[in-house]
């Protein structure tokens, strides 16, 4: 068995447990209210909660800032946690890994899919102008970028993929309310298998409520989230092509 | 009082610019009418409900009769035959044009003057709908006196209108003046307007007539139990803009998100169906006294808020001209600009501090809407509270009419209870304690604040000039405006646009501009 | 059985559960990191749990926000609040009840107590300024209030009380590091027990941190938090002293 | 540049008046010295170490001598005694004072010239220590520059010094340029220096020798790792005021609070023996080249903010005269005031804007120490996060040159790791946003900042002419400053001051008095 490597909330001194808790329950500021709150941050787990404040946000409605001790540990041993392995490549590698090794332009496509009208992101990484002094995909001689914008549907997304032989979509989701990042994202997985091409294409996934694991739990091959690089997802691209031996077998040569 | 240098020469010339690009587009819009306008119509006109399937009864009828070819002559037309044979309300009138066997091709029939006859009583009562909504909020306006400038506005979006009608009442508790419902995700792109109440909606609540109800009755309740006036605010803006407006005007709310090139930009609406449809919404809006609020803050999420902020201005000048065309006043142009400078950027402050006094100055009797940070915004939600505090201080510093208030939630969710109050509270103690401080201070006359004035009046000057040399609509295909670039036949709903017949009709249009 | 009162945070819907948590782990930011956020907010009873930020705030240490649905709910009917229970009263009926069933001056005596040096709160209880408006004791022609401020030793207080017959000893506590408030006020409680005189004195526990509970829990009459205005604490002597007709058989007339 | 109208007659007048008031006060001071001021000088000739029962050498000493009446002579009279009887260092020497079979009695033995040879050379060692922990300090400083003004000073206090030097490093990497450690509650009142590395204390840490070394050393790794100064700080304070000053002289630390009144009014220490320590503590702060903190931000803890501000201004006056009396330099002086009005009071920022920069403008070479809002923060900790954004934006637009960096949770707990890497970042984003604020704007010359700061000088004014007429130690019994009324002999230490003998010998004091 792998030996436990417990951590616990830090305030100043090591496994304090100190952690810090807002919310509104709806019941008027009284001493009755107080009590209330003290008793929920225990049931949370937390020991000698401390209510910082206590007021009346609403009518019927009281704004509580808690403080207390949480008794919970985390297991790192126990965490198992997927992260997009690719060594960081410069932009020259790049190029250089797709000039030798795969010998031809990647084609990629991207959307921001749904009803979902975002187009920052999706932006960052694929238009020239890229993100944080990092140029997007489009300014890659290697990358041949497709940009189409917001308010994608699935269909139409898989269809212009096709069309131009994509060897990677890029799928960004930005609106999250209830979920509908995941279904959206799922659905295209599946409108993909379905149409029986769900091997000869990279699927990536990205937005601010994206991560890795979240990607591959819902059939990605990859995730991607707030602060992605365009370069990092370049390299991702590009070593996975290379590694998956894409580069011979894939869509461009059927 | 603090001041920017501004060049009235400058400015002047900028109106008159902006003017003319406004000027080439109304040659269109006159031509031309929408789907979404022969809707309005018939909306004004009474034509209510939906058919067994849950598709409104003005899509139904309008739809029909753009498939026959028919709908250049005005929906209006078509009604007015209706009444005069024999149909005994607008209602049963628009059921005939929906549902009746045979369609009327327009030709033969009742004469002109029959026509007009049977439809000018019903144009008056569209009229005096709008007029009585406008009197009744006017009236509880007397009686309840709104807050102090800059105004405190909140957006609540629950998805489900009772829990925005609590949250409405809630938000006015802890000192909001005014409360737009933000609208679900996807309905800009819906070519109908939902009916009745509704429960449901990602990212908002869908904007119904009935919704306006509701949730201006709560604002009503809010206002009367807390002695001040609470605005009520929704969006007229996508494909049913005009619609939208129409049901604004008579449901009393007080503003309305309306922009001549937000749906455009944002929404990949196409341009001459935007351009028609914000003229029609903006005659409703005009006769029922309802402020607007323009989006070119939106413009500083996809372009760079340093290097594109003259295009805020310039844009601020076009919506304005196609404002006066469409007879809205000067008090009723809630120009949008907003705080979306990177706070890291050193004097970031300094910057925006310019900018807001630059629009303050040349808008000077327009309730400009201030609007916070946004896209710098991350998960810090006590950075962001922060953040927003000195985008409060700017807007009470130099006096902005309205401001929507930065949530420190924005990068992780639709506003909650407690960060609206929370936000509030930071507002209130922000606006009092700095009270005074705009006429305390003033700012150096070379400074970096001056300097950063003079040169975004200059660079929205040269844009306006480009834009006028060019044409509205070759510059938004070459990405002027929020560096997003679209085509004049590209977009959603261009096949609602469709050029009028020489005799088209249209009497509530023809009212509304013998207005102004 | 009295039926349950349940109640939940709320966020923007009845019963949303919505809250917020934020805390530091030691460990450097990293999906792992955010794992172990997620994992951590899970144990205290949050359902999908949303990390909006994670920021190294020390080398060796993340800061994290967290948000999520919180599965708790808080039974308020459960809950026994003992509130100090007295009608407020103004100051000309605190004057007047003083006058016509006390029939002498009630004397208190507060002290902030032990190494505490706040005297903020005492004073605005007892000094002629009050607090926000509200006079404090020395202000009442029926009261006469000894102020003997900070850093004063329990024993120093028991016996100043004694020497001026004192009706209500006023006790302050600001400081509140692992609780010595609480062992402050005790060892003052306790202290008089020993003297034989607990009976014949009411004595009152105050400062931001204290509540009624808590008081009565460490045999004080009566807590009083933050915000406490001088007049509550005037109508909860008088009433007290009326009660228990301490008054004809008080310290006074022994 | 944004000032305010200073009449410079009234700052000339106010520091005449000051420096009669702390004359008169001086006549006192040169006639007496204190048990502190003994321990110190026993200190600092290198008598270290604690007895059986953990009783500091330098304690028993001096207490025998004055239990005996005999520490009117000065301690370093015995001390010179027993080098010259034999004693083979100061250590031995102490020793023999401490538990030594017969008490010297001071009469017969060593001529005075053999005394003061014999004691000679351990007075330039311990001025070499202090030239010598200056030095070094000065050294690291020049190869790792400080942050720019205002400097972000931050608090740790955990209790623990281990957990403090932590901490410590963790401000660092946040941005702070400033560390104090703060100490713990009941610290000030005790009668000596603990010894040794300490782990527990309720509300901060213990100052003592070594804990000050382990905290120098991991200030100077942070220093050194992040290529910034970062400057370490301790209580100069309470009874044993003095001992600390030579402690941290020695240890190289940067500042130290230490204020002229502070003890008497906050910890209820008798003002006779404040006097005479603080005089000591400072003339060793001047030589270490320590810039002190003073601490009249906290009279508008238990005063109110508006009606009390002057007695801030009068008082830093007062704390001015004395410390030059003690020769140290404008540079070293961070006068201290705060942000301490309710926020909720109108214009309560510009009434704060005055204030900081009336300071700042009548103390221009001094490194003024700006304190945050602690009063009304309560424990709504966004709010107060906001609070403290706006005192950090005076900061910067008034040119502080030490600002104390607000904490959210003041009202709730002793600073966490997280509370300090959200104020300091905080604190970086509002220095940078308005770095050049102050530059860029300036205040109307008859307006409500301007005429708050003539107010509040000529209200200072007023107090100090009172204060000089009546003498401060009428003054203070009368609740002159804080609102808190302390009488000449009452208070902790009383007992713990001494006539000066007229052959009174303290060399290391004359040493230390011959420099200026
Ligand atoms: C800008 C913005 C807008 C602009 C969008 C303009 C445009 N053309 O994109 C406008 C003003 C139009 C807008 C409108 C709305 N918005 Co908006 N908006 C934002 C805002 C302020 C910033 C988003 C942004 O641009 N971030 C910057 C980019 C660079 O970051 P990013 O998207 O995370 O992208 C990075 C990574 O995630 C990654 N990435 C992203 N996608 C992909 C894809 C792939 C394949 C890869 C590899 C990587 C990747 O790489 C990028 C670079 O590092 C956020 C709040 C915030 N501060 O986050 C709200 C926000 C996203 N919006 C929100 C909402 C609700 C709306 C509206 C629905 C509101 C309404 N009802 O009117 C509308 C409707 C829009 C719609 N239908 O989608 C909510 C979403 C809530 C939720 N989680 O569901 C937010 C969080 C605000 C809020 N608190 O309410 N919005
Ligand atoms: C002012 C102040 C000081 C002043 C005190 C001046 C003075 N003479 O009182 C000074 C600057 C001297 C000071 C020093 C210190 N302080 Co201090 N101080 C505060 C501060 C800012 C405000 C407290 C205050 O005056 N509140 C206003 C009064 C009116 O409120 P109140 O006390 O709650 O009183 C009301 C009620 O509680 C009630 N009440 C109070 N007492 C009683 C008694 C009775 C019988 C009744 C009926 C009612 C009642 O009625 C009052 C009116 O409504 C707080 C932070 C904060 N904002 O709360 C920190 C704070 C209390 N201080 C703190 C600390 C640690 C210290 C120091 C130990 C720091 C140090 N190591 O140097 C020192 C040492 C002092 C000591 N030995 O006690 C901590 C305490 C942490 C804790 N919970 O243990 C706090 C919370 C700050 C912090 N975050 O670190 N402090
Ligand atoms: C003018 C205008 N219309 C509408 C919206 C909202 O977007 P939509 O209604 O398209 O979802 C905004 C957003 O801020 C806007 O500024
Ligand atoms: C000059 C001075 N000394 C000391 C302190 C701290 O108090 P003490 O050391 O008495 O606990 C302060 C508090 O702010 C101060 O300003």
């Amino acid at each position: 068995m792998i030996p436990k490597e417990l951590i616990r909330a830090y305030g100043d001194r090591h496994n304090d447990g100190m952690v810090q808790m807002s919310f509104v329950l709806p019941i008027v500021p009284s001493a009755r209210a107080r009590e209330a709150a003290k008793i929920f941050a225990m049931e949370h787990g937390l020991a000698d909660p401390l209510v910082a404040t206590m007021e009346a946000c609403a009518e019927g409605y009281t704004f509580f800032v808690v403080y207390g001790r949480s008794k919970h540990a985390v297991d790192l041993a126990a965490i198992e946690v997927p992260e997009v392995s690719t060594r960081a490549l410069s932009r020259d590698e790049i190029e250089a890994i797709i000039k030798s090794d795969i010998g031809r332009k990647v084609v990629v496509v991207g959307a921001c899919t749904g009803a979902d009208a975002h187009t920052v992101g999706i932006d960052a990484i694929l238009n020239y102008k890229g993100y944080g002094g990092d140029k997007g995909l489009e300014s890659y001689k290697g990358f041949e970028a497709f940009n189409m914008g917001a308010q994608v549907e699935n269909d139409q997304l898989a269809a212009r993929a096709r069309a131009v032989g994509a060897d990677a979509i890029l799928v960004s989701q930005v609106i999250t309310q209830r979920d509908c990042h995941k279904e959206n994202g799922k659905a295209l997985v599946e409108l993909i298998k379905s149409q029986g091409w769900r091997d000869e294409v990279l699927l990536l996934f990205g937005g601010p409520r994206i991560d890795h694991k979240l990607a591959l739990d819902l059939g990605f091959d990859a995730g991607f989230g707030p602060g992605t690089k365009p370069s990092e997802v370049a390299a991702f691209v590009v070593e996975r092509l290379r590694e998956k031996s894409l580069v011979r077998g894939g869509l461009r040569s059927e | 009082m603090a001041t920017v240098p501004v060049d009235v020469q400058k400015v002047a010339r900028c109106r008159e610019l902006a003017n003319a690009i406004a000027a080439d587009v109304q040659q269109f819009i006159d031509a031309h009418t929408t789907v979404g306008v022969e809707r309005t119509i018939l909306r004004a006109y009474g034509a209510e409900g939906v058919s067994d399937e849950g598709v409104p009864i003005v899509n139904l009828v309008v739809d029909r009769y753009k498939e026959a070819g028919l709908l250049d002559r005005g929906i209006a037309y078509f009604l007015a035959r209706a009444l005069v044979r024999g149909a005994r309300s607008v209602k049963e009138a628009a059921e005939e044009l929906a549902y009746g066997a045979v369609m009327d091709d327009g030709t033969g029939g009742p004469t002109e003057l029959e026509a007009n006859a049977a439809i000018a009583p019903a144009t008056a009562v569209a009229l005096a709908r709008i007029d009585h909504a406008r009197d009744r909020r006017r009236a509880l306006k007397l009686a309840h006196a709104p807050g102090d400038a800059p105004l405190k506005y909140v957006i609540v979006a629950t998805g489900n209108i009772h829990d925005d009608a609590l949250q409405s009442k809630a938000a006015a508790f802890a000192g909001a003046d005014i409360v737009a419902v933000i609208r679900a995700t996807a309905q800009s792109l819906l070519d109908y307007v939902p009916e009745g109440a509704t429960t449901e909606g990602f990212g908002g609540t869908f904007a119904t007539q009935e919704n306006f109800r509701i949730i201006r009755a709560a604002t009503n309740e809010a206002t009367r139990s807390g002695g001040r006036y609470i605005h009520q605010t929704n969006y007229s803006s996508g494909l049913c803009m005009a619609e939208i407006a129409w049901m604004a005007a008579v449901e009393g709310l007080d503003m309305l998100l309306n922009d001549a090139m937000y749906g455009i930009l944002f929404r990949d609406i196409n341009m001459c169906r935007t351009f028609v449809d914000q003229y029609v919404s903006r005659r409703l809006i005009a006769r029922a006294g309802i402020v607007i609020n323009t989006g070119e803050d939106n413009y500083l999420t996809t372009a760079d808020a340093v290097d594109k902020a003259h295009t805020v201005l310039s844009s601020q000048f076009i919506n304005e001209a196609f404002a006066f065309r469409a007879g809205l006043r000067e008090e009723q142009l809630g120009l949008g600009h907003a705080y979306e400078i990177d706070p890291w950027i050193e004097d970031s402050f300094l910057l925006e501090l310019s900018q807001a006094q630059l629009v303050r100055q040349i808008f000077p009797n327009h309730p400009i809407k201030w609007m916070p940070p946004t896209k710098h915004k991350t998960g810090d939600i006590f950075f962001a509270h922060v953040h927003d505090a000195m985008f409060n201080l700017v807007g009470v510093a130099t006096n902005q009419s309205i401001e929507l208030l930065g949530m420190f939630s924005e990068a992780v969710h639709n506003p909650m209870l407690m960060d609206r109050y929370l936000s509030l509270k930071a507002a209130r103690y922000v606006h009092s304690a700095c009270k005074n401080l705009g006429d305390e201070i003033t700012f150096r006359s070379d400074g970096r604040i001056a300097r950063r004035a003079v040169q975004v009046l200059d660079e929205a000057l040269e844009q306006l000039e480009e834009v006028a040399r060019d044409g509205i609509w070759d510059a938004i295909s070459r990405g002027a405006f929020a560096d997003v670039k679209r085509t004049r036949n590209g977009g959603k709903g261009y096949n609602g646009v469709v050029k009028k017949h020489a005799q088209y009709v249209n009497p509530l249009l023809d009212a509304l501009e013998a207005q102004s």
